[in-house]
């Protein structure tokens, strides 16, 4: 069967919505349920591998609707930026499923229905977002979203998870739409347009006031980066079932606002202009603060998911600081960072999850000699950490480089220190956890209490082939660097030029 | 026939009203209530159709040309209107076939349904007619009709609730003929058209703006608008769940097109902006009404206070759009009032459902209906969100043209203020969401089940329009900006 | 106008609510005599019946359901007396402008008004320029109208309905408090069929005197409501059936409405009474003649019907206490 | 000449104000109605006094006659009366209906009790909390 590449592109954003329904009629059996679930996975990945053979070969899709909404519209366009995005989430939604089947009944949740109902609303947004051909879908699909995901934060329904969903949907429908919904409905009023356009849509006698304040409200409106201060929905999400942190908090919802900030630095500002605005400085060195700041915040957390949690924003505050720097290393390490951090922090989540099913621990404190009862997970916990802090064998060494490279070209030192820094920060409150886990013994264990065996093979299953991901990612990183380097062309401007 | 549309459409809720007595069975009644709604809207169809094609239609009732006899006359502007409150009636009476029979005891039925026509008789005579006194005479119609569903409500405050409506209404009313009255006094002419030739002679005399302010009071207190809306939220609250989702989507609408029809038909844009600052003051109202009445409902224990509510508040985001003063600020309240009819619309009849099952409109009582009742409770989050101005619905179309007028007006702290405004809302949707999902029951649901098709089915088609013309904005916009641009291309 | 005046303050100080729905109804009186003395027949005759005779009438009923003193309150009248000055001195201010009372030139002689009194004579045929404004130049206004009416009673009617037990318990033919007066009675007896007389002539000559449709259901109305407070509630609704007067209120609608619909039908526009008949002029007069049966209809029965109403409760709280 | 001419129009604006100081100023439900009542009516006297000519006569055309008093007015006032009747009526019934759902017809006491039924929702709902508190004392005021 053929399908034409405009149509893949609609069915990459209508299967899992189909699939919601499917998920929804199917509530009473739980097989089933999954089964549909999977399934949608599977074909969804069949069908965005599809459209990156397409791109790869040169070729771009560009979906049209009518225009219905005046001066904008439902537009998709791939673009390669959009495709990093958009194959990591899709493969990773796969791994999740079935760790969520594990998870889930491992762990014996209530209303498991909504739960992969909403998910898989989440993952066609994310689609939507990732193809999106212009300023106003993205929004649209951005929205969506916050909203189907919401449930997922409250899912547990306790006073601490409504809470936590409150500041959750709180902070992110306050930026959205304080800021981010001016920041457009602005873009629209000045530019005239919200169409992407390669090296930006402002014209060039638009006043520097005017574009700088936009960029400080796109900046602070895409909530979903988690600058400083708008981070505290990403702790919070927190109360949240471990498969929702490791898909949605740790790679859809923080990528897609990475992936935003990405999408307007180069296809609303332009990396001309971005260079010249006096705002851009002023916002690089918030989101340097924020990577340090949070790092430290990370060490001092006990609790092993918040301490993730923290270290994500400070490593979305490395994607952003890679779009602000202006530089085409930058972007291509920002770019590349979406898709490595990804497979890194989806693996810590995972093996955080697998440990509370297996032993029911959720502080980092309680998880001294872990890792003889639990080898597997800990060892992919390592690999993780490593591709988080940049360090070789992991991919993450790819990215964290072309970031250095990038604040090195525009003379930033005290960036590149900031990043260096960091990154031993990163060592100093990831490291320990493994560390911990296999060197140090449990007095419990001496005295013969051992009840703790690994986390369920599904979810064993998932956390591995994220892990291996994350190796593989070192040694093959070319799709990545293509993509990457594809889209600063497809921007406008190329690497090493 | 068609000729004859313009009066048809009023004509035939009419007669509609007093027949009911005549059929004394309520459930046939209720039938031929619905028969009569659907085909005063298909004709309000047919009308849109015909002005779209011909321009405005000008219906001479009694064969009297006007100054002398009383015209209708529709144009761009109520045809549309026409529509949507023809329209939105056959939705809510379709919910009320099976909702009346709970919430009223049967031999109240029939009154009922009288009453529901004879307020939609009214509301229909305000849109069509040409005739500045003529409004009065409906409005009165659809105010009393209106004082008499509310009071058919079964909590005691409805009756006081009601009593409150009628002296303000009253008194409203009265106000609007004293400015008729000056109106007519300096041109001697009652015809809007007329008066529109004939007015700005005499613009610089203090009778005139003395009688554009009464006018313009008694219209406010008609529509609610902050300080005046004191009437509202207990109306809304203790009436009957039908009459509450019909009054809502449409009387307060079309008070906000009678004033816009005095201000731009009549008296003219141009004495408006010139003899007072109208505009400043709806401006300065509009924005503490709306931060006001947000942070009312986010206090409220009821629900349907809660929405009643948000509706002033909503009212505040229709003057903003006035208080602009360009074609696109019009075009945006022009807009809102259609989508915010939708959101009303659905959010009411939901809860009337609800009301339907378990007898109550208390917040803590919709603890876990989200799995007794799922649909109910979707439509509920589908209108929160719409009044959010979350994309996809149609509150984000509206929103957005409110911003997009602001900010061409260069407005932008008014931009952000309506913005920070939203997210109250956002606060009290959200208040209502989280009772729904995410808290254990509170009263015993073992037997409550989603609610009967026959409600179902209409609240669908108002959550689906509301997601329709969130998307396809083709037809609202277009409309509203032809109707908007009308306004100001016929002033003289 | 002094007394009007007057009679407005000592409405305003008095507590006792009896002496202050009579005053209204002086009021009423005094204003009517004021409309008579404008040249405003129509408007006299209309307020004289209802705001001195059925508007007391039934605020008179209700006292007896509430209560006549009204309590000493803490109102706060500085408030209250803010808002009408300003309210006041706007309108003031708005007469500053005005033509003059009584000018022969001011702006309502010159246009629309002329041609009611130079042509209705030819295009309708009736005298009474009032007559032929109201029914037919801006007769839709009329039907509106009628139809407030027709809401009202709805309203009345839903709000005070009885349920059926407790709707005959009135079993005493006569009010306890006028069996003795039996001059009254047999004066009474004697001037009501009179003023159901009075009322269908008003009815009818509508056309060339004062009066009309309203009017005439108005006064038919206060004959058939002395009689019930003469004579009982149960002895009244002998000859007027609820469910009759119910659909009566319905049936004057219909047939002011049903009038419009034949002229619509005969090929003009709603109710454009010319094409009724060959000649206009005859036409007018048929119609005119038609919906004025329809007002006098629904505005008779409407009015009686609310009487009922109000009385039943009364009857019904007797009962209960 | 000027203050004469509009002496007439005054004196309504006066009783006009009365009517409109009983409405907002008592809180006797009925005698509400009565101010309504009068104010309206007062508007009436406006709209006839402006169709009022000198030396004219009523509009019942005649040959003895040449000037009539403008009739229009007086058709608009004539539905005027009518709508304030069906007013009066309507609100008439619903004060019996609040006598018999309230024992009272003065708003003060009415809303003490609508406070209480507040309260009653509120307890049944939530508890006694620091909300709580407040509606007592609103209560006891």
């Amino acid at each position: 069967m053929q399908l034409s590449p405009e149509l893949m592109l609609l069915m990459t954003i209508l299967v899992p919505a189909l699939a919601v329904i499917g998920i929804l009629a199917t509530s009473h059996s739980p097989n089933l349920r999954e089964g549909i679930t999977l399934t949608a996975s599977v074909i969804l990945i069949y069908l965005v591998s599809s459209l990156y053979s397409i791109i790869k070969g040169g070729g771009t899709v560009i979906l049209l609707s009518p225009d219905l909404f005046p001066g904008s519209a439902l537009n998709f366009e791939i673009e390669p930026l959009g495709m990093i995005f958009s194959l990591v989430a899709s493969y990773l939604w796969l791994v999740t499923t079935v760790y969520s089947i594990g998870y889930m009944r491992g762990h014996h949740e209530k209303n498991q229905t909504r739960f992969y109902a909403c998910f898989a609303i989440a993952i066609s947004s994310v689609m939507g977002i990732a193809y999106a051909g212009n300023l106003f879908t993205l929004f649209i699909f951005y929205e969506v979203l916050t909203l189907s995901t919401y449930p997922l934060v409250t899912h547990a329904g306790t006073e601490k998870a409504k809470h936590g969903g409150r500041v959750y949907l709180g902070i992110l429908l306050t930026t959205s739409i304080l800021f981010l919904l001016l920041a457009v409905i602005g873009t629209w009023y000045t530019a005239g347009t919200l169409d992407f356009k390669p090296g930006g849509v402002f014209d060039k006698s638009t006043s520097h006031v005017i574009t700088g304040t936009l960029l400080v409200l796109f900046i602070f409106g895409i909530g979903k980066a988690a600058i400083m201060p708008f981070h505290r929905w990403l702790p919070a999400a927190m109360v949240a079932p471990t498969p929702v942190s490791a898909l949605l908090h740790a790679v859809a919802v923080v990528k897609a606002g990475v992936f935003t900030v990405l999408k307007v630095c180069m296809y609303i500002f332009g990396l001309d202009l971005l260079k010249v605005l006096p705002t851009t400085d002023i916002l690089l060195y918030l989101a340097a603060a924020t990577v340090i700041i949070a790092s430290l915040v990370a060490m001092r957390q006990d609790n092993l998911k918040a301490r993730l949690a923290y270290s994500t924003i400070s490593q979305l505050g490395y994607i952003t600081i890679g779009a602000l720097l202006a530089t085409e290393a930058g972007i291509l390490g920002g770019a590349m960072h979406i898709g490595m951090h990804a497979f890194g922090k989806i693996t810590l989540f995972f093996c955080a999850g697998a440990i509370m099913v297996a032993s029911h621990k959720t502080e980092i404190s309680q998880m001294r000699g872990l890792g003889r009862q639990m080898p597997i997970t800990m060892i992919a916990f390592f690999i993780g950490s490593l591709s988080i802090i940049g360090l070789p064998p992991a991919g993450g060494t790819w990215s964290k480089w072309y970031l250095i490279i990038g604040a090195v070209d525009s003379e930033k030192w005290l960036i590149m220190i900031v990043l260096m820094m960091s990154s031993l920060l990163n060592i100093a409150y990831l490291l320990p956890i493994p560390i911990r886990a296999f060197l140090v013994s449990d007095e419990s264990e001496q005295k013969g209490e051992v009840t703790i065996k690994e986390a369920p093979v599904l979810s064993l299953l998932a956390l591995s082939v994220t892990a291996f991901g994350c190796i593989v990612l070192f040694f093959y990183p070319q799709p990545l660097f293509e993509l990457a380097s594809a889209f600063l062309e497809a921007a406008g401007t190329h690497y090493g030029g | 026939m068609i000729y004859h549309y313009p009066v048809l459409q009023v004509i035939i809720p009419l007669l509609g009203a007093p027949l009911c007595l005549f059929i004394r069975v309520p459930r046939l009644v209720g039938f031929f209530a619905v028969l009569v709604s659907s085909l005063s809207f298909l004709i309000s169809c047919g009308l849109r159709q015909q002005v779209h094609l011909y321009g405005t239609i000008v219906y001479e009732l009694g064969g009297w040309a006007a100054p002398w006899g009383i015209e209708y006359r529709i144009d761009q502007l109520n045809s549309y209107l026409l529509l949507l409150v023809s329209g939105i009636s056959t939705i809510v009476l379709i919910a009320a076939q099976t909702s009346i029979k709970k919430e009223l005891p049967e031999n109240r039925h029939i009154f009922f349904y009288t009453s529901y026509l004879l307020c939609l008789t009214g509301l229909l005579g305000i849109l069509a007619t040409g005739d500045a006194f003529n409004v009065f005479v409906f409005l009165e119609i659809s105010a009393l009709s209106s004082y008499t569903m509310i009071a058919l409500g079964t909590d005691r405050r409805a009756l006081t609730a009601s009593y409150q409506y009628l002296v303000m209404g009253t008194i409203g009313a009265t106000f609007i003929i004293i400015g008729v009255g000056l109106m007519y006094m300096m041109t001697g002419t009652l015809n809007m058209y007329d008066l529109a030739q004939r007015l700005p002679e005499v613009y610089k005399s203090k009778t005139v703006l003395c009688a554009f302010g009464f006018f313009i009071v008694g219209v406010c207190l008609k529509l609610a608008l902050f300080p005046l809306h004191l009437w509202l939220p207990n109306a809304y609250a203790f009436a009957p769940s039908i009459a509450t989702a019909f009054l809502a989507a449409t009387s307060t609408k079309v008070a906000v097109y009678l004033l816009i029809r005095y201000i731009f038909s009549v008296f003219g844009i141009d004495f408006v902006t010139t003899s007072l600052p109208l505009h400043d003051i709806f401006l300065v109202l509009g924005l503490i009404g709306i931060f006001a009445t947000s942070i009312s409902a986010i206090y409220q224990r009821n629900i349907k206070r809660i929405f009643a509510y948000s509706s002033v508040a909503q009212i505040g985001y229709m003057i903003l759009g006035l208080a602009i003063g360009t074609e696109l600020g019009l075009t945006a309240t022009l807009l809102h009032l259609f989508n915010h009819a939708l959101m009303k619309g659905t959010l009411f009849l939901a809860i009337g459902a609800v009301v339907y099952r378990i007898g109550s409109s208390q917040l803590n009582h919709f603890a876990g209906l989200g799995k007794k009742m799922p649909l109910t409770m979707a439509a509920i989050v589908a209108g929160g969100l719409s009044l959010i101005g979350v994309p996809l619905t149609v509150g984000f179309v509206s929103k957005w043209y409110l911003i997009v007028a602001l900010l061409d007006k260069g407005w932008w702290p008014v931009a952000v203020l309506v913005l920070i405004s939203s997210l109250l809302a956002v606060i009290y949707v959200w208040r209502v969401i989280e009772w729904i999902y995410f808290s254990q029951p509170r009263i015993i649901l073992d037997d409550v089940r989603e609610a009967p098709m026959s409600q179902l089915i209409p609240i669908w088609l108002l959550v689906l329009a509301n997601l329709y013309f969130g998307v396809d904005t083709r037809l609202t916009v277009g409309v509203s900006k032809l109707a908007a641009q009308s306004l100001f291309g016929v002033t003289p | 106008m002094s007394f009007l005046a007057l009679t407005a303050l000592a409405i305003v100080r008095l507590k006792d609510l009896f002496a202050v729905v009579m005053l209204s109804g002086l009021y009423s009186l005094l204003s009517a005599s004021f409309f008579l003395s404008l040249d405003a027949v129509d408007v006299a005759f209309t307020e004289a019946s209802v705001g001195a005779g059925i508007s007391t009438l039934l605020f008179l009923a209700s006292l007896k359901l509430v209560g006549r003193y009204e309590k000493k309150s803490r109102y706060k009248p500085a408030l209250a007396l803010g808002i009408v000055m300003v309210t006041g001195a706007l309108l003031v201010y708005g007469t500053l402008d005005m033509p003059h009372f009584g000018a022969v030139d001011a702006p309502i002689h010159q246009h629309v008004a002329p041609r009611y009194i130079n042509d209705s004579m030819t295009e309708i045929g009736v005298p009474n320029a009032v007559t032929s404004v109201l029914a037919s130049y801006r007769g839709f206004d009329t039907l509106g109208e009628t139809l407030v009416i027709f809401t009202a009673g709805i309203g009345v009617m839903s709000l005070l309905l009885v349920s059926r037990q407790t709707k005959d318990q009135s079993k005493k033919k006569v009010p306890a408090d006028m069996q003795q007066q039996i001059i009254l009675r047999v004066v009474a007896k004697m001037m009501i069929p009179l003023i159901l007389m009075f009322g269908l002539y008003v009815q009818f000559h509508g056309d060339y005197g004062p009066g009309g449709g309203f009017q005439a259901g108005v006064i038919f109305a206060a004959g058939v409501i002395l009689y019930t407070m003469l004579f009982g509630l149960s002895s009244a609704q002998r000859v007027f059936k609820r469910q009759i007067l119910e659909l009566l209120t319905a049936f004057g609608v219909l047939l002011y409405g049903g009038v419009g619909v034949v002229s619509m039908l005969l090929g003009g526009n709603f109710l454009d009474y010319n094409v009724l008949r060959h000649d206009p002029v005859h036409g007018q007069h048929l119609g005119i003649l038609l919906v004025e049966l329809g007002v006098g209809i629904t505005v008779a029965s409407v009015m009686i019907l609310v009487f009922f109403k109000f009385t039943w409760r009364t009857v019904k709280h007797k009962y209960n206490q | 000449m000027n203050i004469i001419g509009l002496y007439n129009y005054w004196i309504v604006v006066l009783l006009m104000m009365i009517g409109f100081y009983i409405v907002i100023a008592h809180e006797n439900l009925i005698k509400k109605l009565v101010g309504l009542s009068i104010f309206q009516t007062s508007v009436f006297f406006f709209y006839i006094s402006m169709g009022k000519i000198s030396g004219a006569t009523a509009p019942i055309l005649d040959e003895k006659w040449q000037l009539y008093s403008n009739p229009l007015p007086h058709v608009l006032i004539l539905t005027a009366i009518v709508v304030g009747i069906a007013t009066t009526a309507l609100g008439l019934s619903l004060v019996v209906r609040i006598q018999e759902a309230y024992g009272s017809i003065e708003e003060s006491e009415i809303q003490v009790q609508d406070t209480h039924d507040e309260l009653e929702n509120h307890l049944e709902a939530y508890g006694p909390g620091p909300n709580f508190a407040i509606l007592n004392q609103d209560l006891n005021k």
